[in-house]
């Protein structure tokens, strides 16, 4: 089959696979999945961020994180933009979502229960984000490959910024440091766990390495996320909740405690602090938002039918 | 300058600015969650610059976040209108048009202001409320000349909230001027222009309603449970 | 008519009118009217009260604050108990208050907005309305006598709850002190205004002294409190907001400046600070407690169907 | 008595308290105005008598109200249960029913506790807390067996709130126990007693949801803004 070979053609020499190009049914239906993911968890993610806006301690904080939740809401965009290439319609994606068909990152099913999870979620939780989507930018679809490269540099713009955040607390009152180090305790694991099950365990990896969709194992990735938060953590003169983090001369890498992946399970089926509450927020605002989007529609309507 | 002149426009734009972004994450569509972000991001944007100002010519050493964080309602000059609930997206609407519809033209005359640092700071918000007047005006009409359901809500929203704009004419925008930005929009969204009548105030003198001590509770909770904390 | 003069001979003799007697019906229409205003008060008067509870500053306060607005809906109920006697049912009264075609005091349409707005309804509109009530306790209608001796003395215990606020805070920190003053300052004139309009103006006055249902007029009432707080002023070392107060050797009483009747009027016909929201607040809960009515009525038909 | 577990008892008591006491004006029926305030005072009457206990067994020097009032979220120990929003009356209802019929057996329990001090107070807290129950028994039956509309909310309360009942049972109050007294209650009401299954926990290690800070910022604002005044 020409168009196969062609196909595979350009993934061998590292080239873009565009949206009119041939691709095969499963590639596409794997980048959907994943992409659709992604975006959705842009716009889940935004709540748990989202619930300090009101309660930001300065103004400049504030606006720093309004600015940030609203690049949440940005990235969600792109990215059902990119998901739509695929033939796939924004509107079915969210109906997937809000009937529980596609799923988003697990980790913003944990509460953020102080401030100081703010400055957390933009350290470990983008700092982890960022490890998994980097090597995205080069991913075999073009217009996945080309969002990323926009969201990435948005991301570790608000990497920073959590790292700013826990950093001005680490050397603040004791009450601050206390919360800093509190926050990195829950969202520790939970962050280590983004990566997905072990290697051992991992289902669609092979193929999607294969496809370069997927660069490296989850377990590459989440090496390469401990060893960079052991040395910022430094700089932040606060403690991974592992005993048993050190450094292994032999490999040249931190061995760590690993999350605990039946958790991760229990998360993902469902079973996490904040599913239900996440999903409920997102149907209320999708339901009371149809009567808006109705009047929209209908006014384009009219206005269609004037011209 | 005068300093309660700047806490007026400062706290104007704080509570607008905390009530809009009360719709993080639950806006009716997702290019409404970036908008609204936006919004509420140039109104916090005027309120720090306003409130920074305020803090310096009062002189007592009091930054944009003393102002912000530690006075309480009876000390806040903003109006009415902007510390009322968001209510449904009909009411937040309303709300922003009728402010806009204020804020342009009290922002236009003060970026020609003597005072170069007042004139600086309205001269950069007046573009912006330009924005918000064309954003609200557009739903405003949308939904106004929609369905059933959202012209009912449309002026549901408009005239709960009509009272509460007597309080932004009292002063230097006449309410013959803010008519004749608001009348023609209210015309073209099918909608029927209110009649005036009660005229509730006392914003501008630190009595508010009663929703305005819920609203700071929430916001300054964290900054006053760490007395002098840098963040 | 021998009915007519018996009645005549009750109200002269001071004896009771109870709800089985022959009485005028402008005389039961009266009634109707002020007791159920005199319910309709209490049900939305919980409302300026009850915006402390979540907030009041020790739990002493907030268990007294409770305690107090679950006394205000039990006299609400005592009320419409007494006005159902005149054959009205509390469901019709109700509907006409949620309808705006009855009243209820013009001062719950004020904001509390702070705490010592507690201290001064306690102090001042509770001590209005006992200055009003306590003639009430000899109304000739026997139901509507006896339930004032009863509301009467549980509002005397909440006028000194009341004075007990504002005395702690004006002998607390200095912006306590100045909460004191400033919530005096706005309830004064309201308070004033209780009592209504001048004797001059008075409408249903005449009538209802005949009848013996009212025994003083306004501004006699309106003496009486006011001459009653400047006393206690005295003892919380509080201001009344009037510059032209002064003892009048000659009266053997205080003149004062009257209060803004315009305001009172504007106020009774719906344009005081808090109509719109205190009727919008009655309206949703009745609205969405009809379900619930609903169900109890239903599971009250099946099992007298059991039966 | 541990201060942990008697911070355990009165933080349930007094965020339930809050919470009740939410309904102010608001109820369905006037009687249930007063009833739900009852309660309401039941329960904080507990939680001042608990706290202060607390306080003195603690020996730091602090009364009820620096317990109740200068703790933050991550410092308070109540089930998740009682920090949940109010939803409808049949959460309300629920959410009681299954608070009392954890209340009542723990409270008899702790009535013949060898410390006086804490079995007087169960003593008094267990004859509440039989009202409690039989006034969420009542409505929770009438609600179920009443209408189709008011057995789909009644269902829908009990399916939602049912994991979070596995944190009481988790201690001195067994599973069963528990089930003996709420079980009945369901069947009578018509209603499904839902599956066990997802059981989250963290409230007694101060690991709470999203919803007490909130709550916590309502109730102590007026309390931290006036740092040691009295009252």
């Amino acid at each position: 089959h020409g168009d196969a070979a062609y196909f595979d053609a350009v993934i061998q020499a590292d080239q873009k696979v565009e949206p009119r190009d041939w691709m095969p049914d499963s590639y596409r239906k794997t980048l959907i999945r994943q992409i659709a993911q992604h975006a959705h968890s842009e716009i889940i993610g935004m709540q748990p961020e989202g619930n300090w806006i009101s309660r930001a301690p300065t103004l400049k904080r504030k606006a720093i994180l309004l600015a940030k939740v609203q690049d949440e809401a940005g990235h969600g965009l792109y990215l059902y933009a990119a998901a739509e290439t695929l033939g796939v319609s924004r509107d079915e994606l969210v109906d997937l979502l809000l009937a529980g068909r596609q799923k988003y990152s697990s980790i913003f099913n944990y509460p953020t229960l102080t401030w100081a999870d703010v400055g957390a979620i933009g350290w470990l939780v983008d700092g982890a984000a960022i490890v998994n989507q980097v090597p995205l930018c080069r991913c075999s679809y073009g217009p996945y490959a080309r969002a990323m490269i926009r969201i990435c540099k948005e991301e570790s713009f608000h990497q920073r910024q959590g790292f700013e955040i826990l950093h001005t607390l680490s050397h603040g009152t004791e009450a601050q440091r206390a919360m800093a180090q509190d926050a990195i305790d829950r969202w520790w694991y939970p962050s280590l766990a983004m990566f997905g099950p072990p290697d051992a365990d991992s289902t669609h990896s092979e193929q999607s390495m294969a496809w370069k969709i997927k660069r490296f194992s989850n377990d590459e990735l989440r090496q390469r996320f401990v060893d960079m938060c052991v040395q910022q953590a430094g700089v932040l003169g606060l403690t991974l909740p592992d005993p048993d983090l050190r450094w292994n001369e032999e490999r040249q890498a931190h061995d760590y405690t690993q999350p605990d992946y039946d958790e991760l399970m229990r998360v993902i089926k469902g079973d996490g602090p904040c599913n239900r509450q996440r999903m409920a927020h997102r149907r209320r605002a999708h339901d009371e938002g149809t009567w808006v989007r109705e009047a929209a529609a209908a006014y384009a309507k009219k206005r269609a039918a004037d011209v | 300058m005068n300093v309660d002149r700047l806490l007026e426009l400062g706290d104007d734009a704080l509570i607008a600015a905390q009530r809009l972004a009360e719709w993080h994450a639950s806006s009716p569509e997702m290019e409404e969650d970036v908008a609204l972000a936006n919004i509420a991001l140039d109104q916090l944007g005027a309120a720090r610059l306003l409130l920074t100002y305020a803090g310096e010519v009062e002189g007592r050493g009091r930054d944009e976040d003393a102002l912000a964080f530690l006075r309480d309602d009876r000390e806040f000059r903003n109006c009415l209108l902007v510390e009322l609930p968001n209510g449904d997206f009909a009411v937040t609407m309303a709300k922003l048009l009728f402010l806009s519809a204020y804020q342009l033209p009290l922002y236009t005359r003060l970026a020609s202001h003597e005072d170069q640092r007042l004139a600086a700071i309205a001269g950069k918000a007046r573009k912006e409320s330009a924005y918000h007047l064309d954003h609200s005006a557009q739903w405003t009409i949308r939904l106004g000349d929609g369905t059933e359901e959202s012209h009912r809500r449309m002026q549901d929203a408009v005239d709960e909230l009509w009272p509460y704009t007597h309080e932004l004419t009292a002063g230097e925008v006449s309410r013959a001027e803010w008519l004749s930005t608001v009348e023609p929009v209210l015309a073209e969204a099918t909608l029927t222009r209110p009649a005036d009548g009660w005229a509730p105030g006392g914003g501008r003198a630190g009595v508010h309603t009663e929703h305005l001590s819920y609203l700071l509770a929430e916001m300054q909770v964290l900054h006053r449970a760490h007395p002098g904390a840098r963040w």
